[in-house]
């Protein structure tokens, strides 16, 4: 693997809003990372305003214009610091290193993808499907969320798809009336995959590389995991997997499911 | 505007400046690079390695506190042969002196890590870590009672003449007294402090935040009580010391200084910022010259009370 | 929403909610009266007390670090009969239990200022300081070895038939150890943690900015150390605890109690915002709505690991 | 003594402008202490967007408007507080204890008082000087300032005196160039004064206190102390007196400089 240049940038909020309950995209100018990005990789962004927290808050990138040198970040307020970063305004400015990471790599000569995001797990995705698309990859996205109004990248993959993806809700107010499994797996029974990839909920991901194994496709996972460097030097990250403890901000966060030790 | 002399001497290994990195926050040096060349720090100071590496502890491992954070690593870490055949393999082209961070279950893997490394001239100095809160065997429970800090310390003592600096754990009653055991074993420096031991709970699932459930806890909420210990250590032995406890800016690192430490260690400031270490060495020295201080040697004890 | 039962009772101690004031953050509840009723308390704990009162250190007495700060007000008291005369007379037509926190220079002093105040039925309990960094004589250093610890509890123990709570010192190897100590010298409850050894110094002056060079670290910084010797001290002891260090809300007084703490104290946050005390009260109860926890007793212990 | 009751109040900053070399005055919004504040009282106030430094920051009130419930701060950008108070923009909302402590008492009868200021120490004794003017009292004004541009409060005390007060400066930009404690003294051998206040860095009030001892005057000082509590409950903020050690917070942190150990 290439050594993965990383530069720490003070990024200028250009937008930051509402896109849901309790979900926000957040727009930034940040022109170095957005250089290089590659899809599943991250930020690791120290929010402003709150100095007696220390660490830095590990984000995935939902959707990045490299000439522009902007990037979207869509985010969940669950805790402190994602909750301070409701109040970030344009013209704010807060610290990023990127782009961290080992992103999706569909094998070679992949002909149809299976992207499946639960939640917010649907933004690292948002990237992967853009260059598989690019690539002349056929791609289904299956998006599950708890409910509609909570579908906040439902019209942006709709875009990029052309048609809308299969959707599940848990309350079935849009879509598949339940958990984003059941239309996943009628998906893999119904299509020949070269390649699976799914963020979200750590159940999610486990019952997906499950049904992936079942159905003999190679399927890739991103892993979330608390991080203090974010570059690989703390080891306060590390994921199970069938070759020992390995770093998710580096070695992953996408891993192969069929390494990671649920 | 002087050239402020920065090169200090810690028990033997000299450093062009007093700025090192605190153990298991920098790995070798290698995924800091894009932002520190590793040639700018005083030395390296590699995470703790064991003779045949150790697992460490389940997730999570960290939690954030105020103005801190606790982590419980365990130690992770692939032993020794990786760490010449990867880690110092990597540092050898690069002009920095490496303290290699020692650990081990019992007194003798200690001595097992030495000898596996001490013919290898990669390795500058040693750092004993009898300090880790984050093991079940060895770590701390030998750092904290003065007869079991003589008989390690004597035994790496014994196995090396390279320098040995002896990492002491803030968890004890009377921090002077084991600085003098650690000196009197034959430590040529004493480094200090490794991190407080703590706890975090999520009231939510009441459960511990931590897999292992307390951890060590590390960063700027630390440095009153590293400060003091440092001044009570400097006290106490002749020995240089290496202070380290919350340092994040050249002042800090500078009170250090004062306190009585030779050279300073960086450690969870790397985090925050990754440029820290950078930072400090240069805000001592910007220190220095706002001072007129032409010698940063000037500065070590040089605390007025 | 069912009504919540917040009554505790501290080793006889009985408390109409598991909130009490930290000893020197709150002088006796006057002060924070325009702010805080001072009969919302579970109990009020008054500033330790010496026999013929003392003068404290000299100024400064106090630093800010990060998220947290140093004192060294050294005890300053008027001594027993201003207490009696003053604080006691003021706190009498409040419906509030009294902790009237003890000190001394020597073993004899604690037990005159018992002496001197257990036929006072305005005092409903003492906590026993034998934890303050803070005084040349006596203080902590009585609290960080188990023979002297023995020593100054049994001869409380003695002088008085009230709840005797025992006030431990964090700057110890072993907080375990000393705790069965107190027990076995007839603690009825023990409180913990005091202040952390600490030093501030500004680099510029090249000076300690506490006139007395040390003093103790109090605030949320500590709160992962209190934390982890609440649930040590919880494991090693059967008399309740009263928990106390960097609590500012009521999840953190929640923290405490899981971890082991029957009552919990609040001081710094008292210096953050006058109402500390009142909101970490209506905070636990408001957990133990959403918890559906009708009896906050449950909560003693409940860390689940 | 009456009981001087204290409120916190959420103050609402309604500007924040630069008056001087690092000198700023906020004016703030706080009814309940505009409403009660007595000269030479102050504000225990909780610097916002600093929450690793957990102490609140103690500031004498400039000048206030019981009717309008508003009240100025003259401060100095000298610390990491005082810095971050200088980012305060309209609209702000800053906690603050008040009114705080034992401000100045003129003896009864007191017909022709001398009031210096040192620095910022110029703004506590603004709202002496409108109440004693009030009451038919002579007042004589020194000001000191290390340079003309610090004479933040020259203008002020010039419509409040109708006449301009006396002024020294350390370079002599403006005024006597010198120490202020020589046109003090001057004053003071000049006219017979029933009352001497003074405000400023403690080497100044100690000169100050002894020439009003020397001339028999009764002369009153403001302490400054570093303060946890800000309420009389911590003894951090002692300052040594004939009496053994008061509290600068509710026992000052006015004195009669004549009690005062230097
Ligand atoms: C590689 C990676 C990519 C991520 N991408 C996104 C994203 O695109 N959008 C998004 O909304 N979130 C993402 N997350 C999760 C995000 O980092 C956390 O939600 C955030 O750090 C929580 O911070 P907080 O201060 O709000 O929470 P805190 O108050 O610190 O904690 C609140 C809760 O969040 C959990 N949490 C804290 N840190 C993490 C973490 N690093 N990973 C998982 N859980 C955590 C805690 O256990 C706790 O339950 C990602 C995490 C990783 C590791
Ligand atoms: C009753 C009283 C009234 C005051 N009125 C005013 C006023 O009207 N205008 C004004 O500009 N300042 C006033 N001060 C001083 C003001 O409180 C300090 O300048 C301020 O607290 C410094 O905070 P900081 O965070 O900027 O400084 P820090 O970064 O905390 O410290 C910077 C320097 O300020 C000193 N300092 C810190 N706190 C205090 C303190 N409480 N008293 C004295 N020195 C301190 C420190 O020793 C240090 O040298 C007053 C102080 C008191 C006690
Ligand atoms: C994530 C992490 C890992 C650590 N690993 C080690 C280690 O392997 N060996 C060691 O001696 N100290 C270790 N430490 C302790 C640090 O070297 C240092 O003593 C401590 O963190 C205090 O310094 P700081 O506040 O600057 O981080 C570790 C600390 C952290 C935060
Ligand atoms: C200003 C100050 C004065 C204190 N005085 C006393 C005291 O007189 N007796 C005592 O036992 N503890 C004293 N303490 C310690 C506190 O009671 C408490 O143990 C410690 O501050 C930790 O709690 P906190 O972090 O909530 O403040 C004092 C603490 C402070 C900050
Ligand atoms: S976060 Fe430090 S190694 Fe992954
Ligand atoms: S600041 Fe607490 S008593 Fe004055």
């Amino acid at each position: 693997m290439e050594h993965n240049q990383l530069v720490c940038e003070d990024a200028r909020v250009l937008a930051n809003e509402g896109v849901g309950p309790r979900l926000f995209v957040v727009s930034l100018e940040s022109p170095r990372i957005a250089a290089r990005l590659q899809p599943g990789q991250f930020v690791h962004l120290q929010v402003p305003g709150m100095p007696d927290h220390i660490l830095r808050r590990p984000f995935s990138v939902f959707d990045c214009d490299p000439q522009a040198g902007t990037l979207d970040i869509l985010y969940q307020d669950l805790g402190y610091g994602s909750h301070r970063m409701t109040d970030l305004c344009a013209g704010d400015v807060a610290s990023q290193i990127g782009p961290v990471g080992h992103g999706w790599q569909a094998p070679t000569g992949t002909e149809r993808a299976l992207l499946i995001g639960g939640g917010v797990g649907a933004a690292p995705l948002f990237l992967h499907a853009k260059a598989l698309l690019a690539a002349g990859v056929a791609v289904d996205v299956v998006l599950g969320a708890a409910t509609k109004a909570a579908l906040a990248t439902y019209d942006a993959y709709t875009a990029l798809l052309g048609h809308a993806p299969v959707v599940a809700t848990d309350d079935g107010s849009f879509g598949f009336s339940g958990f984003c499994t059941q239309p996943a797996a009628d998906l893999l029974a119904a299509h020949a995959y070269d390649h699976v990839a799914c963020c979200g909920p750590e159940p999610l991901m486990r019952i997906v590389a499950q049904m992936a194994a079942d159905a003999q496709v190679e399927c890739q996972v991103s892993m979330e995991r608390r991080m203090a460097c974010g570059v690989g030097a703390c080891l306060s990250c590390v994921v199970d997997t069938t070759d020992g403890k390995r770093r998710a901000c580096v070695d992953g966060p996408v891993f192969e499911s069929s390494k990671v030790v649920w | 505007m002087a050239q402020v002399n920065m090169a200090v001497n810690l028990g033997g290994l000299r450093m062009k400046n007093p700025v090192t990195v605190a153990s298991g926050t920098f790995g070798a040096g290698q995924e800091y690079n894009d932002f520190v060349p590793v040639d700018e720090l005083g030395a390296v100071t590699t995470k703790g390695v064991s003779l045949h590496g150790w697992e460490g502890n389940a997730s999570p491992r960290i939690a954030e506190t105020p103005s801190g954070m606790l982590n419980s690593i365990g130690l992770q870490n692939p032993g020794v042969q990786v760490m010449k055949d990867d880690y110092l393999a990597w540092l050898a082209p690069h002009d920095v002196p490496v303290i290699v961070n020692v650990s081990g279950h019992s007194m003798q893997e200690y001595v097992d890590v030495i000898e596996a490394l001490d013919d290898d001239d990669r390795v500058d100095a040693y750092e004993i870590n009898i300090s880790c809160p984050n093991v079940d065997a060895g770590g701390m429970t030998f750092g904290t009672h003065v007869p079991s800090v003589e008989k390690v310390v004597g035994a790496c003592r014994a196995a090396t003449n390279k320098p040995m600096i002896v990492k002491l754990s803030p968890n004890v009653t009377d921090i002077a007294e084991i600085a003098r055991a650690a000196e009197a074993s034959g430590a040529d420096a004493i480094s200090l402090i490794n991190t407080l031991l703590g706890m975090a709970i999520d009231a939510k699932r009441r459960k511990p935040v931590l897999a292992r459930v307390v951890g060590g806890l590390s960063g700027p909420a630390v440095k009153p009580v590293a400060l003091r210990m440092v001044w009570e250590v400097h006290k106490a032995v002749k020995v240089p010391l290496l202070g380290m406890g919350g340092i994040v800016t050249g002042t800090d690192a500078v009170e250090f200084m004062l306190a009585g430490a030779t050279a300073v260690a960086v450690g969870t400031a790397n985090f925050m910022n990754p440029t820290a270490t950078h930072d400090v060495i240069e805000g001592i020295r910007r220190y220095c010259d706002d001072q007129g201080v032409t010698d940063v040697n000037e500065l070590i004890g040089g605390l007025q009370c």
